[in-house]
């Protein structure tokens, strides 16, 4: 049975005023990458979302840019940001309760419900793990409801590789999980490292996970290269472009599907979107 | 709609000319800090601005200062020959002797503009500059040009930022200074 | 209903003691839509303003909200609601449904526009069917009434010596029954409009499903200087950016119009671009308008009025786009 | 036989025999007198190419864009032919990238009007500067008695005139750009309006950042301004542009020596980025 993804589940009133938030918690996952924790200014969540959505999070004064929540609890919700750019630069000098602008959430979610029963192979690369760990979280917080779970990541030096502690202490030790982690080269920083060098569509094949007859279901993101290379691994390894997912990122202004920037064809990625299927994406024109 | 010649004869009441200047930092600057070594007074409606040198001079800063709340703009640099690059003045000559025209082209008075060359030692010339800056861009009034942000009134000039008032001057170059 | 020709000044000048009513009118050499006030000559006859009456629903610039500090250092966001009574008088059919096309964006797909939707609730039309048509002009081609505006709130017609004055809204109505004392009873035939520039759109829509990869943008692309002139002269382009000014820690967010047509419009912080070139930049530009939104909305973006033909730097026309993809061989459909 | 026929048979043997990959020339459009750029990669298409007096457009700066298919032709005006030289100026292009087709320009009309453009009854070199082969002989046209009639007619105004004169332009500019993309002397690979990390000039339409822009573009095309006009007839608004192109020309002319730019090939440094140890001094 093919994944049934939800599109255009946007609701919500006053799309464009974002309201002010608190930074609780800071987390430096790597030299350019940190975690925030957001609260309300009166301590409560800011909004209610489901694993994989998005959210507008940014600074008054210099702007705002759209994440995925890269995990939440009842109290809160987590954003996981790369400096990149200006914005992000801005919210890399944030400290614990400064205020923020949030609003959202925007978008759709990955389908939990049809994914249910069903072996998990997530594949990230780089800055692309946050938004796969929405998901992997859920399936773990649920893991009686879903099969074998892998992950397969890569980064292209070890201080690159973001949530560590994760990575290589807790999901390890998840029953039936399975990490699978590689550098795309040798890091002459981290002579240590034992594991696999390799770019990440190449060591996919080693590992030699197949489709299950259609029971397991893969979860890419990652740069434009990884997704091409992933994808034709997959499908060479028998996968249905129905069974792989991915979630797609453009430059985004409003998150309602009105700016008109994220556009792949008639669809917008801020509101139909990021979350689709190989499938979806074959009938769409994109430039992405 | 009569044309109003200029804002002169309409200056309000506590009004208060601003003025940005542009100095550069190998002489003009420095003059600028002998003039406040001697004890010298000028009026604070000058907020100097160090820059590399008059070469410099981006004319965009200019437009964004007027645009942005200043009623008037000095820049000043090394004399001709001086100059701490060589020639960086001597560009800048060129380039502001058009842009200067280039503005009063488009109608901005020509006291609002101005250009000087005061070397380190002329703490005087500084001073004076200024002082007739101001009384210049003072008799003219308020600027005459459509202002940004027709959308929310621009707070005062930083005379009521009471951080940057307190702050103490960075250091600038101690191995220099010492040398 | 009749309006005569003679009573129309005086309606408007009734109407705009209480109201802001824009009308066609040149500013400055500029043909738009302004406010009608004193020095301000409305013309009728004008086929068609070179800027289109977007803005008064959709401003160039438009203030979203203020954002200030107190003393405790904590923000504060004001939002701002400049929308007013306002009517727009002497709109053409074209343009009126370039309003339906923005009605369709801004109001639905799970979230309404609440700056959008203020403006375009306290927006009466007015709409006068079109006498003569200007060459460029091809609205009957994308399916565009010259002389009818279903949609408008209030229709007039040239009758030659008056207009016939139709309701069509309960707006309309209320608004038509206060102007009774300008208007008269009687009905004639309305003045016909012929619209000489004719294009095909058959099969277009469905054409352009298979021509994403066609050489047809490259040619087309290639002579495209990259401005935004016919993306800010179109009266359906909607894009939009978000962006600020600041004045220590305050500042104001206002969103303003935005061209598909820049580098910048897509360029990501990272570097990437997704449409990198002009080629991709004109081909989404024009998929957009005669595909995308087709499918997404069931309409065409392209109203016919012809102002990004009249204007356009390079003299690239979407006419002859039409034309081409309609002579175009397109190779067979993959399975899809 | 005319100069039409002579370009397009020399596109198609250009074109066939391999010497250039692109050419660059004008199509007719939809409309009466209405002409278009045309590029054509294919010698079959050379019977598309027409050249009459209503081609309007410049074609140089197109030169920048097909460059990496290979060497390219062109048909160049006198207003081309300087645009070329600009380009090889300040080294977009080389003079080997291009091979020139001059022709002799009486001056372009407006297609609706029929009446000389205005960009063409200012043009003081209507015959092409460099070329590597002529179609045709020159042609005669009337050069303008005063370059800087137009700069003059604003000096004459006070400033509060001027001031108002040019915030009513402010005014109605759309900010399109349109003026930037179509100038061979804005080449630069990001143009600082694109700039929104440094963000230079901001987004809003109004009058002061319209101003910031409008003197920007100024300044930056300043000394490499060819007079061309482009910038002029593109802008949708009708904005006159040249009104400031030519004050700074005239400025530069007065202060510095005689001046026009993109007449000769040179390597030269262009008067604003060069300086004289005896320039006039106003800054004592």
């Amino acid at each position: 049975m093919a994944i049934e993804i939800s599109h255009g589940c946007a609701k919500g009133e006053r799309p464009l005023i974002p309201q002010v938030c608190r930074v609780t918690e800071i987390t430096q996952e790597t030299p350019d990458v940190k975690s925030f924790r957001l609260v309300t200014l009166d301590g409560k969540k800011p909004f209610d979302c489901e694993p994989g959505q998005l959210g507008m999070f940014g600074l008054l004064s210099y702007g705002e840019c759209m994440f995925v929540v890269s995990a939440q609890s009842d109290e809160w919700v987590q954003f996981t940001v790369k400096k990149v750019g200006l914005v992000t630069e801005q919210l890399h000098n944030l400290s614990v309760g400064d205020e923020v602008s949030l609003r959202g959430p925007y978008g759709n979610w990955w389908p939990t419900e049809s994914c249910r029963g069903k072996d998990m192979l997530f594949i990230a690369g780089g800055i692309g793990l946050p938004p796969v760990r929405s998901f992997l979280l859920y399936c773990l917080e649920h893991r009686e409801d879903y099969g074998r779970i892998d992950l397969v990541y890569s980064g292209s030096k070890y201080d690159d590789l973001v949530f560590k502690e994760q990575l290589f202490d807790i999901w390890p030790n998840e029953p039936d999980m399975h990490v699978h982690v590689s550098l795309y080269h040798e890091d002459p920083k981290h002579p240590e490292w034992k594991g696999d060098i390799g770019y990440t569509a190449p060591y996919l094949e080693t590992l030699d996970l197949g489709p299950e007859d259609g029971n397991r279901v893969a979860v890419i993101c990652g740069g434009p290269s990884l997704s091409r290379t992933c994808r034709e691994s997959l499908l060479k390894a028998g996968f249905d472009e129905g069974n792989i997912l991915t979630t797609l990122e453009m430059r985004m202004k409003c998150g309602v599907g009105k700016c008109g920037r994220c556009n792949m064809g008639g669809h917008f990625i801020c509101l139909d979107g990021p979350i689709f299927s190989l499938a979806e994406i074959a009938t769409m024109h994109s430039d992405v | 709609m009569p044309v109003v010649e200029n804002n002169a004869n309409a200056i309000p009441e506590d009004w208060e000319p601003k003025i940005i200047a542009f100095c550069c930092h190998w002489c003009t600057y420095t003059g600028a800090d002998l003039a406040g070594l001697n004890r010298m007074n000028y009026p604070a409606n000058v907020r100097v601005l160090r820059i590399p040198c008059s070469g410099r001079m981006n004319p965009q800063y200019v437009i964004e200062a007027l645009n942005k709340g200043c009623d008037g703009v000095l820049v000043c640099g090394c004399h001709p020959g001086d100059c701490h690059y060589v020639t960086g003045n001597y560009y800048a000559r060129r380039r502001m002797m058009i842009f200067k025209r280039l503005l009063e082209y488009e109608g901005l008075e020509p006291g609002r503009f101005q250009v000087k060359w005061i070397s380190g030692a002329e703490a005087g010339k500084f001073r004076d500059t200024v002082m007739k800056a101001v009384e210049d861009v003072r008799a003219l009034g308020p600027i005459n040009l459509t202002r940004e942000i027709p959308y929310f009134e621009l707070p005062a000039m930083p005379d009521d930022d009471e951080e940057a008032f307190n702050a103490v001057p960075e250091e600038v170059f101690p191995e220099e200074v010492n040398a | 209903m009749l309006l005569s020709k003679q009573n129309l000044m005086p309606l408007l000048n009734s109407l705009a003691s209480d109201v802001d009513v824009f009308v066609p009118t040149t500013i400055d050499g500029v043909k738009k839509f302004a406010r009608l006030a004193d020095g301000v000559e409305p013309d009728f006859d004008m086929i068609n303003t070179t800027m289109p009456p977007k803005d008064l629903l959709f401003p160039q610039t438009q203030k979203m909200y203020h954002f200030d500090v107190d003393k405790n250092g904590s923000y504060h966001i004001h939002e701002y609601d400049e929308s007013r009574e306002q009517i727009v008088f002497g709109i053409r059919p074209c343009d009126m449904r370039s309003i339906v096309c923005l009605d369709e964006v801004f109001l639905t797909k799970g979230f309404v526009d609440e700056f959008y939707a203020n403006a375009r609730e306290k927006l009466l039309t007015v709409s006068i069917g079109c006498t003569q048509a200007a060459e460029t002009c091809f609205c009957t081609s994308m399916g565009v009434d010259p002389i009818y505006a279903p949609n408008a709130d209030v229709m007039l017609q040239d009758t030659g010596d008056a207009y016939k004055v139709t309701a069509q809204t309960p707006k309309g109505e209320a608004a038509v029954s206060a102007w009774s004392e300008f208007l008269s009873d009687g009905d004639a035939e309305p003045v016909n409009c012929d619209v000489t520039l004719k294009v095909s759109m058959e099969g277009v829509v469905d054409k352009l499903e298979g021509m994403y990869d066609s050489p047809i943008w490259e040619n087309l692309s290639i002579k495209c200087l990259n401005c935004g002139t016919c993306t800010y002269v179109c009266p359906t382009c909607h894009c939009f950016d978000i962006s600020q000014e600041n004045r220590k820690k305050d500042g104001v967010r206002f969103r303003c119009w935005d061209s598909c047509m820049f580098s910048e419009y897509t360029a990501m912080a990272g570097g990437h671009n997704p449409r990198p070139e002009k080629l991709e930049r004109e081909r989404n530009r024009f998929m957009h308008k005669l595909n995308f939104f087709e499918r997404r909305y069931g309409m065409s973006l392209c109203v016919g009025c012809g102002r990004c033909v009249e204007k356009c730097p390079v003299a690239l026309d979407i006419t002859r786009l039409i034309d081409d993809i309609g002579s175009y061989e397109v190779a067979p459909a993959s399975a899809e | 036989m005319s100069a039409q026929e002579i370009i397009r048979a020399r596109a198609k043997e250009l074109l066939e025999s391999g010497e250039i990959a692109t050419f660059i020339g004008w199509e007719a459009g939809r409309f009466t007198n209405q002409t278009t750029p045309l590029v054509i990669t294919d010698a079959a298409d050379a019977g598309k190419l027409v050249f009459n007096e209503y081609c309007a457009n410049t074609l140089a700066k197109y030169v920048t864009d097909v460059l990496a298919r290979g060497k390219v032709g062109l048909v160049v005006r006198g207003c081309d032919s300087r645009a070329i030289v600009r380009l090889i100026n300040d080294k977009v292009i080389k003079r080997e990238d291009v091979y020139l087709v001059g022709v002799g320009c009486p001056g372009m009309k407006d297609r609706k009007t029929d009446e000389p453009l205005k960009k063409c009854t200012e043009c003081r070199h209507n015959n092409p500067l460099v070329f590597d082969e002529m179609a045709g002989e020159n042609a005669e046209k009337a050069v303008p008695e005063d370059r800087f009639a137009e700069v003059k007619e604003v000096e004459a105004m006070t400033a509060a005139e001027r001031t108002r004169y040019f915030e009513s332009i402010y005014a109605k500019c759309i900010r399109c750009y349109a003026c930037r993309d179509v100038c061979p002397c804005c080449t630069c690979r990001e143009c600082f309006v694109d700039q929104r990390r440094e963000n230079w000039v901001g987004k809003q339409n109004n009058v002061a950042e319209n101003r910031f822009y409008g003197l920007t573009r100024v300044m930056h095309i300043g000394d490499r301004c060819i007079e061309c006009g482009e910038c002029e007839r593109v802008c949708p608004m009708d904005l006159p542009l040249m009104k400031l192109n030519r004050k700074v020309i005239q400025d530069m002319n007065d202060l510095f020596g005689e001046f026009e730019s993109g007449l000769v090939i040179s390597a030269e440094p262009s008067v604003l980025t060069t300086y004289e140890l005896t320039d006039r001094e106003e800054f004592m």
